[in-house]
Formats: C-alpha cells, structure tokens, sequence
C-alpha cells in the first residue's frame, strides 16, 4: 500500500545519489514539486529519464543532478532550446552530461514493455534515421514469422518513477485525468515510486474506465499543491506559457540561472 | 488589386490548402499547427487532427504552445495515452498524413532536428527526434512545412534524425510497410515536390513575386525547378482574416496566463 | 467515416464466405444480434476468432458457419461446455471444424500487436505448457538485451471485426464503456469493422479519457438494441444469466438447438 | 459441540483462509471465486481481488456467474482492457496470488484443462486454457481449489494446460522471472503441498473426520502424506453464515434475471 508522506520525507527516502529516476508527465502534469526537492536535498549523479526533459530536468541539469540523460525530444515547447542542458551538453557545465537519446515512439514502447514486466519492446521505427548509429541500445530483430526487420529496444524499468496526479483518495489511489501520457507505465515499471497529488478527497470521482492506480501499485504519495506548476493539472490550473517563454532568458545565462534557483528553489521549503 | 500579407502568411496559407477534410492529420507543435488548424478554420471544416501528446481529433480555439496543452485535450473527441497514441494510431496506421517542421532539409527530404556538426562534438544541440522518425515512415504520406534559407536547405543534413529518401533517395524502396514518405514541402518562398524517381526535391510552384534567384539564393544545393512551374495562388481575404483572428487569439490567450 | 447501416445490409456487404472474422466482447457487449444475422445470411466457411467463443460461437458453429476456430477458452462461463462446439470438434457435425488455441494472455498480447500494425506480440508466456506442441504459430524467440527466452505469437489482423457498443453520435463515433475488453483492438486490429450501437444519440457523453472509437477508424454502424442480450451492454441491461444456464439444455440436442434455431433466430428478422 | 456443515463448505472456507488482506489474487470463476470472496467478507476485508476481464480490485456482493458479470465492473476501483490487466497487472508482476480451479491435475500440480484423451481425437473436449497458462508462472504463488476424485486427481495430467512443476517436477528450475507455483492445493478432503524438493503434492493436513483411507481412494497415484499430519480446523459459525448467505444471494440473483 502507499504510504503517504511529506514531500521531503518522499524524496529523502526513496531517491539516492546513483539512481535512475524517471520523472514523466507527458507536457501535462510535470512533477516540478518534486523536481525542486530533489534540486534542495542535492541528489547527484541521477540518470534522468524523460521523453520530453521539458524545464524540470533543465533545471535539475542545471543544479548538477544529473549524470546522465535518456530523452527522446529535448526543447521548451514552442520556445526553443532547453539552455541549462545544451550548456551541459555542449560545455560540460556544471557537470559533463552522458546522453542517450530515441524517438518518441520508441520510448513509448519502452515504457509500456517495462510496465509489462518485458525486457524489451518491439516497433516498427528508426527506419533510415542515423539514431541507431549513435545510440547502441537500439537493434533489429527479424519477425519469426513474417521476416520484416523490426526495431527492438530495452525496456524501461528505473529505480524510481515520479509523477503528479489530480488526486488520491485516503486509501491511497490516485486518479490521473487528461493528456495521461505515459504516467501509468512509469508508475508500473520502476521499482519504487513517488506521485505527489494537487490533493486527497474522500471520492476520487472516477469514471468507469478511469487512468487510477490502485494504492498497493504505488510506493509514496506526497501532497503537493500546484506541485506540477508552471505545467498544469486539468481540472485545477492552466500552463504557465507565460513562464515557459520567459524561462528562456533565465536559463541562458548560467548566473541568472543560479539566482533563479536560490530564489525560488533553494530558499523555498519543502511543501 | 492584390491584398497584403506577409511570406509567413503566404506559407501558412499555402501549408493549410494542403489539408482535406478527409484526411487524419499527425500535426507538428509550430508551423504545421498553425497551417491544420487554419485548414479546420477554413476549407477542411472536418480534417482530424492528432498531436502526439495523445489527443483525438482536437479542436482548439488557440494554437498550444506545447504539444500537450490542456486546450488540445478538452477539445478532443478523446485522449489515449501516448503509448497507445503511437502502437495503436500512428503505427497501427491510421495517419494519412503527418505534418512535419524541421530545422535542417536536404535535397532528399532528410530531416535534422538532432544538431549541427558533430554528434559527439555539437556545434548546436537541437530537440532531438521527437515523434518526427516514426511519423515519416508510419504515416501515409508526409507534408513538410519549414522557411527557406540557406541554413537549413542543405544539401545534406547533418545528421538523419528523420528519414525523407535517404542519402541516396533509395531509402524507402524495398521496404515494407512504410509510407510514400514527403509528398510535398512548403515553404515561405515556394513549393517543392520529390521527382518521381530520383525523389530529390523540385520547385514546382513559386509563390507570388519570388523570383527563381531568391530560391536559388536560399538553398545549399543546386535547386532543379520544375519544367512547368507553377505561381501559388495567393491567400483570400477569409484565409488571411482566420488566420491573423487565430494568431490574435493566441498571442493574447499565452500572455494572458499568470 | 463509418457508415450508417441496417445491421442486414452491414452483413450482407462487408463479410464474405471464407473470411476471418473477429466478433469480441470480453464477457460484455458479446454481439448476438450481429452473429444471428450472420447465421440467417448463411455464411460459410469463415475463420472464426475469439478468446471466449460463448454462446455467439456455438450458435454460429451449430448453425453451420465455421471452419476454423481461434480461442483460449471455450466454454458456457459458470455453466460448463458448448455442446455445439464440442459436437463440432468430437462428431464434426454439422461440419468439421478445425481448432487453433491459445492461451487468453497471447490472444490479448496478439490483438494488442495487431492494433499497433505489428506482425507479431512477444510476452513471457507459455512456459511448460504442451500448447506450443498442437500450435504451430506459438514460437519462442530471445531477447536480443538479456538473452530471455520469449514467447511469440502472430499478431491478430482480421478480415473483419464485429463488436458491439453503448452508443454512437451521428457522426459515427462510438462510446465503449465498463468492461471494454479488446474492443478497440480487434476494430484497430481489423480490414473492415462492423459496430452495432444500443442507440444513437446526439451526445456521447464521455468522460475525458473514455473509450472512443472515432468514425474514420470503423467501417459500418448498425443501430441494434438490446443487441448484445443474453449478453449485457453496462447502463443499458444485465446479463441474463438464466439463459446462460437454460443454453446449456438447449445446445446439448441437435434437436433441440435446431428448433431453437429456427425459432430465434432464422424466423426473426434483421433488426 | 460441532458446526454442521458440508465437505464443499469446508473446501471453499479452507481455501479462502488461504488468503490474507495483503495480498493481490488473480481470481478464477467457480470455486476460486467463492473461496476469495468469502474470504473478503470475513477476515480478509482489503484483499485485493482481480478478475481477468479487466475488473481491478474488485467487491462483488453477489458471486459472478462469468468473470465479466457487470456487476464485477460496478464495484471495482477501475476497470481496464484486457491486454492491460495480462501485460501491466500480470506479466508486470503485481500479482501475488493467482487462484485456479482444474480439471485434472497431477501429482506436481500441473492443470489439464483441455481436454480428456488425445489431442486430434479427445474422449471430452474441456475449455482450453484460458487465463491459468500465464497466471501460473507469472503470479508469484499459486492457491489451487479443486473437489478430490479419482478422475481428477491423476498421476499424469493428459495434457499439460497450465505447468505445475512440469512433468518431473523440474520445470520451473533455473526460468528466469518465474513465479513459485503451486503452494496449496485445497481440496474438500484435504490440504495438500508441494514437497520441498521432489515438488510432489504431499497431503499436510486432513479435514475433521476424513481418514487417510479416504483420501488415498480418491487419488489416481500412491499419495504421499506428511510426517506430521495436520487436522483442518473447522469452518466457524461466521463463515458458514457468511458463505451461505453469499451463495443465498447469489442463487436469488442469477434466478431473477429475465
């Protein structure tokens, strides 16, 4: 069952320095609570998976979390490079940046064979794409049974998933609603996992076929209110665009960055 | 008596009259959203328009800024996850069309969105592949919409993130169960089509006073023009109205957050 | 965009003697109302497929339809055999009928994979079972990450698909709700697909991540009401679990079944 | 002062003590059913239930007659595809319990639920495999509920559906990402478990006034039976009431329909 706890206990707890940690939220629902306690509790040498880094692992790169990044598209959405990882691609800074990247489908596969226990997934992919030369997790397997070629690649089973939902009701299981993305695979591929929560009801309010994951799926959950801002939580407050473009001109410069993030991050408590 | 619009409407406009009703559309965040909704707004009231983020058939009244904003979801028939957006979709085939930008094309539609120089070495780390590689080989067929320069019509790309020909033009034949691949690509200046069997790109259509020079002079390799080429038909006066109406809407509902 | 049909009219055009034929439900919305119309036009000679052949399959196997039969678990759920089935299969009356089977985990792995446009599903499966011994399609493959040895099956891809649904709007899209099953993966799955709807309305009325199939992913509606009966369609009515026991009488006689037949279903017409 | 009560009600309250509130049961129909619903009502309130059509965790207050009854989907937390619930909640290993009925079954537990005699030619042609294949490996242990005969409880099953310990009882030796297999195998005589070593099912303890004469009758092979031979506790007077009333319920019900 899910144990619920404060963010800080959350974090302190089930992420160490070394692990894998995949925090997911396609576009919708990004963990930046979350993201932000790990930047505070100094977490290092992460290997940071993501399929769209966004500007939680641009920070966390940024604030030397990371060793390592497997992503498949790594921009701000609609405003342009995510500066604090190119500056550890391109410069080594803070820290030299190991990077693995797919394509989209391909990564999707891969969270969808780990969240089914396999070791590895199998697509139709990479097709005349010069990713496969640069990333040597990606084979080709023949079909037994009709001959094609097919890309497989390993699946993904971290240490630790983090996710943010809507909510969770007192037992434990929380309801994830709108672009659900690859958040129930995540949660059902790592080994541990931590959801923080806008909130915990009584009634989650799910329809029949609801995105829910049973409490005994889960290993943490932490209230963390507007936990995915400046992303957003359907049903409880929009995107931040406004900050998403104004991110840009923080994160150029590696001074306004660190003031940035003693500002609001560091100098932040926990929730 | 010509109406007045810039190259990026001309594009825009040019980009959306490529969109039928009939077609299911894998929409790139951008200009490819821009050209789709606008083709919703406009003459393909009933296209079906799908972004990655896992968004069925999406109506939005502004354009996302990401590929996931909640606009594209409260107005979708349905939202899948995006696992399934990708088997059961795009792989499944069911996109007749995807909708591509880029930052790098080569005479062979190859598309870079990987970086520039070396990999090991970036002299600019770009994105990344996204959902490009998989739409252009799973997809029916692939529009293309990008602004000419020099910089990015290379003759070839620096690196394939997303396969068009291939290096040599070859690299969907023999192949099974790919898709036609780039069937046209827009841009701010004119059209190009693949040749039907070298596939490198043509100009087939130049849009409304450009010159071939200006072409020539925006492109990094050696630029074949059509034997017959066309002149694009200009915008309408109801094209340019939605589309400045939808760019209004937009600027206006992403300042206004927070 | 799916067309609007009468379900005789839907029958009559999109399946063809010798086809392969798919009508799933996963123990809701099991299409009677499709399969009797299927059994009153004669066809013949198809290639029935369907994890839990129930009722619909014995009726359509009695009446003469089959050839071949794709399962993994035939039987009356909580009641016992499917004589007509049995009867095929041991006496070959009223035909013979040829038998592929596997288990329900590979099926529902194969309609997965035959959604998703693949030639073949992986999973860990089948491990000292003696099915792989009287299937040939069951093969064994291993994973070219951790050298694990995996089973493989064919994907699913049918000629035709028939489910049925709570509703369609008029534009054609179809709400599928409780317990979905593979409903949405036989229709990806398949060439040409055939819904029938407990009615058709203005207004879905789905929940954000419902269970839609759009109109450009299905080939033919047909209104059909109380169309999944002695089945049951959620929010509509229940299962008639009484018949379910009282078939049990009724299909143990080719007598008895023959008049049954006749009665119910030849001399009722198409809805 | 004993309870009265009939071998079947002491097979399925036995079976249901089996399982505990921690646990996540993979739920079979008939027996398997009944023994992990009464356990639910009785000392068990928060065990997990899952049925294979997609039900998860779920609180029927009548007893399914199929494993997709609506009324299995009412009252669950979510109900979900079924290639999900075989590969996510399944295959993905969050099953702790898969709980089994049989056919035939065999001194190393192996099930036969396909059918009776040769395979082209059966004397009786059973079911098929269903779920049981992969519930069997990939749960982490495995609660078999079956009634004792002679016809079923046979030296070699006539087809292995569903792998106990296999043929020699080595099967599972040496798999990667296996389950434990069988644990228990509750009967209406008896309780039985697999020898640590040989995997060969051992009677560990006798239901109150069953000899082991009995038992021995109603087993197709020379039955082995523990050192320290155990007596099943009787049922309760709580679960008696509770079992009844379910399958009171449950009989009222599947009558009154139509």
């Amino acid at each position: 069952m899910a144990e619920f706890l404060s963010l800080k206990e959350a974090v302190s707890r089930h992420i160490n320095n070394g692990d894998t940690v995949c925090m997911e939220g396609f576009t919708h629902l990004i963990p930046f609570a979350a993201g932000h306690e790990i930047i505070r509790q100094e977490k290092r040498d992460l290997t940071l998976i993501r399929m769209t880094p966004d500007l939680v692992y641009d920070q966390m790169i940024g604030a030397g979390c990371a060793k390592k990044l497997i992503f498949s598209w790594g921009g701000n959405p609609g405003v342009g490079s995510l500066h604090r990882l190119r500056d550890a691609v391109e410069k080594g800074w803070p820290n030299k940046l190991e990077i693995l990247e797919h394509s989209h489908a391909a990564m999707a596969c891969a969270y969808e064979a780990g969240a089914a226990g396999l070791p590895l997934a199998v697509l139709r992919g990479y097709i005349g794409s010069d990713l496969p030369k640069v990333n040597d997790q990606i084979k080709f397997i023949e079909c037994p049974f009709t001959g094609e070629r097919l890309a497989a690649v390993p699946s993904v089973r971290p240490d630790v998933a983090v996710i943010h939902a809507q909510r969770a009701d007192r037992k434990g299981n929380v309801l994830i609603e709108g672009i659900v993305g690859i958040q129930k695979e995540v949660v059902l591929a790592a080994k541990r996992s931590i959801v923080t929560v806008e909130e915990v009801v009584d009634d989650l309010g799910a329809s029949v076929n609801a995105c829910v994951l049973p409490s005994w799926a889960i290993t943490a959950i932490a209230e963390a209110r507007k936990g995915a801002s400046p992303s957003y939580a359907l049903g409880y407050y929009d995107r931040d665009n406004a900050f998403y473009k104004e991110w840009d001109g923080i994160a150029r410069d590696r001074v306004t960055f660190q003031d940035w993030l003693k500002n609001n991050v560091f100098e932040k408590g926990a929730a | 008596m010509s109406l007045e619009y810039t190259s990026s409407e001309m594009m825009s406009v040019t980009a959306a009259r490529a969109l039928t009703s009939d077609m299911t559309c894998f929409v790139g965040i951008g200009l490819p959203s821009e050209a789709a909704n606008l083709a919703r707004l406009t003459h393909a009231p009933d296209v079906t328009l799908i972004y990655e983020s896992g968004t069925l058939q999406t109506k939005p009244d502004v354009l996302p800024l990401s590929i996931g904003d909640g606009e594209l979801c409260e107005s979708a028939l349905t939202t899948v996850a995006v696992p399934e957006m990708f088997r059961y979709w795009l792989q499944g085939g069911h996109i007749s069309v995807g909708f591509l930008g880029t930052a790098q094309i080569d005479r062979y539609a190859n598309l870079n969105t990987t970086l520039i120089g070396d990999y090991r070495e970036p002299k600019v780390r770009l994105p990344g592949g996204g959902g490009a590689p998989e739409i252009a080989t799973n997809a029916k067929e692939v529009f293309i919409t990008v602004k000419h320069s020099k910089r990015t019509f290379v003759k070839d790309v620096d690196f394939v993130t997303t396969v068009g020909f291939g290096r040599d033009g070859k690299a969907r034949d023999n192949v099974s169960n790919i898709g036609r691949g780039p069937t046209v690509v827009i841009t701010d200046l004119c059209i190009l089509k693949p040749d039907p069997d070298s596939k490198e790109l043509v100009v087939t259509s130049l849009h409304p006073d450009v010159t071939r020079d200006e072409v020539i002079e925006a492109t990094g390799w050696e630029i074949l023009f059509a034997d017959t080429l066309e002149t694009t038909p200009e915008p309408s006066a109801k094209e340019l109205e939605v589309l400045r109406d939808l760019k209004a809407r937009t600027n206006a509902h992403h300042a206004g957050q927070q």
